[in-house]
């Protein structure tokens, strides 16, 4: 190997140094900026957790497989997952094997940023060596791997069902700018590559196309302008990078360690909020997820889009978009960043400010202590079970057959738990309802606080801070009675019932094995055609402020056309406001699982 | 406004009034408040239209004052009117007429409830006979003082030596008319020209040359109310009222005020005093009140009698612009003396109310 | 002068002097806001009610009768539970209402 | 001419105009009496119908023309009836005489004299008038009552409906649903104003009566306010002032208005008491003329061959008093049929 060049250095290279630059010393800019918007103990949490071994030996193996390998792509389409993983993981390993040439062959020219990605040009190949033809064998071997991924992706552009993809998002000017450009360096690779290969080496794919281009064309002439253009198109990419779509490829790169680092989202615009907006790849996956593409108006008003008109500033829309949502949580779920759309939003919404400001220091807390009984259980009814009294009656029933003893927190009414507040964004008020139903809670003596509702459960689970008494849904609860032989239940092996995750249990708690257990017991459990983690919202969300009823009926159609895919004979659910949602359409009979399990008890 | 509308209404409620021979009722508070007024009425009907109205020395109150505050009950009120009706009876009289709208209205509730439940009859009758072993026999014809005085309108027009017209501009006085509550709101039919558009007043101001202005608080009470005033806990409420009907007929600029009850120009005429004290405000012009009178006392300027024998000077309100206006002589400095012609004393004026 | 008594202030609602301004943002907001036929399931199912006297369609109405104390008082009780939402028969969007009428207080004057 | 063919109709308003078409379409000689100069009754005095906005010529232009070849006498009234065995024997005015063996009765309604409400100054103010005045102006934009820009408008519902001392107990039924149509109507022509309806109940009973009423509050910004207007006062510029309660908020309510149209409602017409004696049928409590029973039988009367059709007999909406005089010309064939 010698260098073709006295000089190591040709001016084509500018525009990809410029490029080049330009990125990295924004990049750099952009984590110093990030890393001050964070508080001083978000600040001191990261950068602990990027020199702890543990976190930072998951932070390598999270970024390698999900930035590289797209392995959560994989799990949702092939195609997809690997026309992202060809061009992802392709290109670092072009870029890794570039390096490595350079340092096996010139070491002393590791420092020049431009010689890796331009080694061809600078470097001619004089003798064959074993090292040479196997690197130049892998180099074009991922150069095809890349090319793939190109072809695929402009298949994308054009069918993208057979990606999984009903709906995809719509490329802004910069976007498309990037885009091209991004297809456009890798067959300029190829070509100049495969120009110089006699110069320069090549392998199966540059070698073939070196000849066959020599054959109609006479002279050298022609290989400069195309290293040019190589060089053009990887600058313009590098150079828009920051303000497209593409920016969630260094964005992910931060976004991974900090999510692992244990990081929320403290404000609405700056920090970890900041990255995660920056993250968003544009793919719109969520868009096919989010359940209010039941409705044409609301395709705009998924993740991606919240993502993109936050990055424009956007204001009336970020407003719109944040408030529309149900919260359903779907889209983080599908999400192969793992962007939090829900948590976003709901920094949106915390922004807010008010003239009246709730306070319940008129609530008096001893009215409602002085009415518990001395039970180990306490029932927190909540809101949503006072309005569909059934399940009430139904849970009570099924704790008296079990034989549990327990008192009722809320016998009339007049607590709410907080979470409806908190979904608003209003934290002080959260927070001031999460203290005064504390205060009854441990004043009762109770072991153990008894949900029938996944918002309530939700945030007892997660923001109260109860000191060992145990928060449990009642799915959770009466499957427990129903193996403990505590209850028995009579199971009808004729009954097909579709067990519905409500978004609040499953995405929200990850509860899903419990209730289907519980069903059945009961009944042969049938499963929605989309479940589990992808199970679609009810449509009935306490999540969305804006979307007014009838506006939520197709989504609500949705949900049930896809809980009857297994044609059971009930919709079983554990959440009286999917309950009572479904009921207002749904030609089955919907039951909670209170309600079916006490009828076969 | 239009005119024919409510000459279609009058036509509707007319009332048959005869012509001679009443049994006259006089009022408890007016003897007190404007004792001139019952005495001119008996004089220009007797002497001035050769009228026979009897009066009895024995006639008490109708308890209508009692009833209407709640003190005493109806059965209680009812001997008492069947006492009137029996000195009527024993006068040799069948023609009831009343001084005060609110006796107007007890008798008239009282007959009514008597034709609907005949047997209370049967039991006052019983009560009087007990209590004063007197008979007697419902009056064929009721009427209220200001009804007679409806009647006989032209025949005091044809003697009047004044017009209710402004002498400068020849223009009509704006007269506001307002009714006693008792006269007609209970029974529209009972009174002329009805509960709405009564006319019993309107045909007085008219016929005597006047035009009689429609405010949007037409209907309202005067604020009065029998309890309201009475407990002095709820003055302010009565008064309330009667600065409501004052805002809403002020942008009219009414001359002179009317009222056919004794309660009603009692108050409106004091509360301008008491409106003025608290708020600054007077109605009439150039700090001076809205002069108000009875029907009796407008029907006793139009005859030419002197306005301190009407008994003007016990208004709050001075008369003095509205005689002005009218063209009516007086003399200022008589206007404090007796009927001794001598001078009583003189009041105190008030600070904003302008009284001449 | 005290007499010892006052005029007592009239308590009719004067329609056409009343500033319902706020009220009409909110319809521009909201528009259902409109349609409430005063039913009160939402103030029977109140959550709040009990504690600060809360309902919608009092709420609703107070705004249109100039009563801006009573509204921000009933609503200081508001939990956002839904129930009212969940209960009308119109479907008003009774949550996004409340929200609302709390924000565009911000530029009400002296307000508690 | 045949007698036994011959049936009478009386009454030219929607009522009588159908059975009469129906009438001769079942091949009968249905003869229509009218006691006005046209046919069309009351509705012919609107302009547009509700639900749908319906302009009236719609309705009223294929009734007349489906009535050619049938007999039609206007100005007419009847002065005397007869029965023999077989048939009524019919003397009109004019001295006309007609021997029928059935007679339609479709004399419909009287709207309430809204002057009676001496409260409203009906007839005493200038900007107080009927919903009959106001489609008078949506037809020919004369009323000296309507003011160019009003700024603000009223209705008054159940004007003499609902309302013992007006002497009408019954719900007129139409009033309601015609005040939201007729606030609407304003409301397009006169988009600044502000417009308030006074009601005591909303009683919107009829297909996409509802969503007339959704569309006023939502759309047209219509205030709907639950009391009934107590008293108006005309003011010194002219316009008036409503007092009424607004019972849901409980407090009294005052607002200026522009102008005031009154509900007058549907009251039994005063002709059907000649008519009902001279036929020898009876009058309800409430003045109309009573049916055989109020399900089963409401078109026909106690006498043989006697047949109602529309609102002689109550409140009712223009579709069911057409279903009505269909319903009347069915009973009359049957009646008929069942004689031979």
């Amino acid at each position: 190997m010698i260098e073709r060049m006295s000089f190591p250095f040709h001016p084509f290279v500018l525009p990809f140094l410029i490029g080049m630059s330009f990125v990295l010393i924004y990049c750099l800019y952009g984590i110093v900026k990030i890393l001050v918007q964070l508080t001083r103990d978000e600040r001191r949490r990261f950068l602990l957790s990027l020199i702890k071994p543990s976190t930072a030996w998951k932070n390598i193996k999270d970024i390698f497989l999900n930035c590289l390998l797209h392995v959560k792509l994989w799990k949702r389409n092939r195609m997809l997952g690997f026309m992202h993983s060809s061009i992802a993981f392709g290109w670092f390993m072009i870029i890794v094997l570039g390096h490595v040439e350079v340092m096996l062959f010139l070491p002393d020219r590791v420092h020049l940023l431009y010689y890796p990605i331009f080694f061809n040009f600078f470097v001619a190949e004089t003798e064959s060596t074993i090292g040479g033809a196997v690197l130049f064998f892998l180099m074009d071997f991922f150069l095809l791997v890349i090319l793939t991924g190109i072809v695929l992706a402009m298949v994308k552009r054009v069918r993208s069902r057979i990606f999984g993809m009903r709906r995809t998002t719509r490329a802004s000017f910069l976007d498309t700018v990037g885009l091209y450009s991004l297809w456009a360096i890798f067959p300029l690779r190829l070509l100049s590559e495969s120009f110089t290969a006699h110069i320069s080496g090549g392998s199966f794919l540059t070698v073939p196309m070196n000849w066959i281009f020599r054959q109609f064309l006479g002279n050298d002439l022609y290989y400069l302008p195309t290293w040019w253009a190589y060089s053009i198109a990887l600058g313009i990419f590098m150079a828009v990078l920051p303000f497209t779509r593409y920016m969630h490829i260094p964005a992910e790169m931060m976004l991974i360690p900090m999510r692992n680092a244990g990081l929320r989202i403290m404000h609405p615009r700056k920090g970890f909020a900041r990255v995660q907006v920056l993250s968003c790849p544009g793919c719109g996956v969520c868009i096919d997820a989010c359940p209010m593409s039941a409705r044409k108006e609301n395709l705009k008003d998924c993740t991606v889009y919240l993502n993109r008109q936050i990055r424009r500033g956007n204001e009336p829309r970020i407003e719109e978009i944040s408030d529309k949502c149900l919260l359903c949580g779907k889209c983080t779920e599908v999400c192969q960043v793992g962007v939090d759309g829900p948590a976003l939003r709901l920094a949106q919404r915390s922004m807010r400010k008010y003239g009246i400001n709730q306070h319940y220091n008129i609530i008096d807390p001893e009215g409602y202590i002085g009415a518990l009984g001395s039970a180990k259980v306490l029932y927190f009814a909540g809101c949503m079970t006072h309005l569909t009294p059934g399940i009430k009656k139904s849970v009570l029933s099924v704790l008296d057959k079990a034989g549990v003893r327990y008192s009722v927190m809320d016998p009339d009414g007049g607590l709410c738990c907080g979470r409806p507040m908190m979904m608003a964004g209003r934290w002080e008020q959260t927070r001031e309802l999460i203290r005064l139903n504390t205060s009854i809670i441990k004043a009762s003596g109770c072991d153990t606080l008894l949900l029938s509702c996944p918002i309530c459960y939700r945030i007892f689970a997660q923001k109260y801070r109860l000191d060992g008494i145990r928060v449990v849904h009642h799915s959770v609860f009466f499957n427990e009675l129903s193996r403990q032989g505590r209850l028995a239940v009579k199971r009808d092996p004729e009954l097909r019932l579709a067990y519905h995750d409500p978004c609040e249990l499953g995405r929200g708690c990850g509860i899903y094995d419990e209730p289907r257990e519980a069903v059945s017991a009961a009944g042969v459990l049938v499963e929605g055609e989309k479940n589990r983690e992808e199970s679609i919202c009810c449509g009935g969300s306490l999540g969305s402020i804006t979307l007014s009823y009838e506006k939520r009926r197709d989504i609500t159609l949705k949900s049930l056309m896809n809980m009857k895919a297994g044609s059971p004979d009930a919709i079983i659910t554990a959440c009286p406001l999917c309950s009572s949602t479904f009921g207002h359409y749904s030609d089955i009979p919907v039951k909670d699982i209170a309600e079916l399990l006490d009828s076969k008890s | 406004m239009i005119y024919q509308g409510k000459q279609k209404i009058w036509s509707d409620y007319q009332k048959e009034i005869p012509d001679n021979h009443w049994f006259y009722v006089r009022s408890c508070i007016r003897q007190s408040f404007f004792p001139a007024s019952e005495h001119y009425f008996l004089k220009i009907c007797r002497d001035l239209l050769d009228r026979d109205i009897y009066e009895s020395a024995h006639h008490t109150t109708c308890g209508g004052i009692a009833y209407h505050c709640d003190t005493i009950p109806q059965e209680t009120a009812m001997t008492i009117v069947a006492r009137q009706f029996a000195l009527m009876t024993e006068a040799g009289y069948e023609n009831l007429v009343t001084s005060c709208i609110t006796s107007f209205g007890n008798y008239t509730e009282i007959l009514e409830t008597w034709r609907e439940f005949p047997e209370l009859e049967a039991r006052v009758r019983e009560h009087l006979w007990k209590s004063c072993r007197r008979e007697f026999r419902k009056p064929v014809y009721l009427a209220h003082a200001s009804d007679l005085v409806y009647k006989l309108r032209d025949e005091i027009a044809a003697r009047a030596r004044f017009s209710l017209v402004d002498k400068e501009t020849g223009e009509p006085l704006k007269i506001v008319e307002h009714i006693g509550c008792h006269y007609s709101k209970m029974f529209p039919h009972k009174g002329v020209g009805g509960a709405e558009y009564p006319c019993v007043l309107s045909g007085m101001a008219e016929a005597w040359g006047g035009k009689v202005i429609d405010y949007p608080e037409r209907r309202h009470c005067c604020g009065f109310g029998f309890r309201q005033y009475l407990v002095k806990a709820n003055r302010g409420y009565s008064m309330s009222n009667t600065y409501k009907k004052f805002e809403s007929m002020e942008p009219y600029h009414p001359d002179v005020i009317i009222t056919n009850c004794p309660g009603c120009p009692f108050f409106l005429d004091r509360w301008q005093y008491v409106i003025s004290e608290q708020e600054g405000k007077t109605y009439g012009p150039d700090g001076h009140g809205i002069p108000v009178l009875t029907y009796e006392e407008l029907a006793g300027l139009v005859l030419g009698f002197d306005p301190w024998d009407l008994g003007l000077q016990v208004h709050q309100v001075g008369p003095e612009p509205l005689l002005d206006k009218m063209g009516i002589p007086y003399d200022p400095s008589a206007k404090y003396n007796g009927l001794d012609r001598k001078k009583l004393m003189t009041p105190g004026l008030p600070a904003v109310l302008k009284c001449c | 002068m005290d007499f010892g008594f006052n005029l007592s202030p009239s308590s009719a609602v004067e329609l056409d002097k009343v500033d319902t301004s706020l009220f009409r943002e909110l319809c521009r907001i909201e528009p259902g806001a409109r349609t409430c036929i005063g039913c009160g399931s939402c103030s029977a199912t109140c959550t709040a009610s009990e504690h600060s006297g809360m309902s919608v369609r009092k709420l609703l109405l107070s705004l249109q009768r100039g009563k801006m104390r009573d509204v921000e008082k009933m609503l200081t009780c508001c939990m956002l539970c839904g129930k009212c939402t969940m209960v009308c028969p119109r479907g008003i969007n009774t949550r996004r209402i409340i929200l609302t009428v709390c924000r565009l207080y911000e530029n009400v004057e002296g307000r508690i | 001419m045949e007698n036994k063919d011959q049936i009478l109709v009386i009454g030219g308003g929607v009522a009588g105009m159908e059975a009469a078409r129906q009438l001769k379409s079942l091949g009968f000689k249905p003869i229509l009496v009218e006691k006005g100069p046209a046919l069309g009754g009351h509705v012919a005095s609107w302009n547009r119908l509700f639900p749908d906005m319906t302009p009236v010529r719609k309705v009223l232009d294929p009734l007349t023309s489906s009535l050619e070849g049938v007999e039609v006498l206007l100005d007419t009234t009847v002065e005397s009836v007869s029965r023999s065995q077989r048939e009524y024997t019919v003397v009109l005015t004019r001295g006309r005489v007609i021997k029928c063996p059935a007679i339609i009765i479709a004399t419909g309604f009287k709207l309430f004299e809204a002057r009676k409400k001496e409260e409203y100054g009906y007839g005493i103010y200038d900007r107080v008038i009927t919903n009959k005045d106001l489609e008078n102006w949506f037809n020919t934009g004369e009323d000296g009552r309507v003011p160019d820009r009003p700024s603000a408008v009223g209705f008054v519902h159940c004007v003499g409906s609902r309302d013992i001392k007006a002497g009408n107990q019954q719900c007129s039924k139409v009033c309601c649903i015609t005040a939201i149509k007729q606030a609407i109507e304003v409301k397009e022509r006169f988009p600044q104003a502000e417009v308030y309806c006074f009601y005591m109940d909303l009683r919107l009973f009829g297909k996409k009566y509802e969503d007339f009423y959704i569309n006023a509050q939502r759309d047209c910004g219509i205030h709907f306010i639950r009391g009934r207007v107590s008293e108006v006062a005309e003011l010194i510029d002219g316009r008036v002032q409503v007092k009424a309660e607004d019972t849901l908020s409980g407090r009294p309510v005052k607002v200026k208005l522009d102008l005031l149209v009154l509900m007058s409602g549907i009251v039994c017409n005063p002709a059907n008491n000649h008519l009902a004696s001279e036929l020898s049928v009876p009058l309800d409590e409430d003045g109309f003329l009573r049916s055989r029973d109020n399900i089963f039988s409401v078109t026909e009367s106690d006498r043989p061959g006697v047949f109602f059709a529309g609102t002689c007999t109550g409140p009712k909406t223009i579709p069911e008093t057409l279903s009505e005089a269909r319903g009347a010309a069915l009973g009359v064939y049957n009646y008929l049929k069942g004689k031979k």
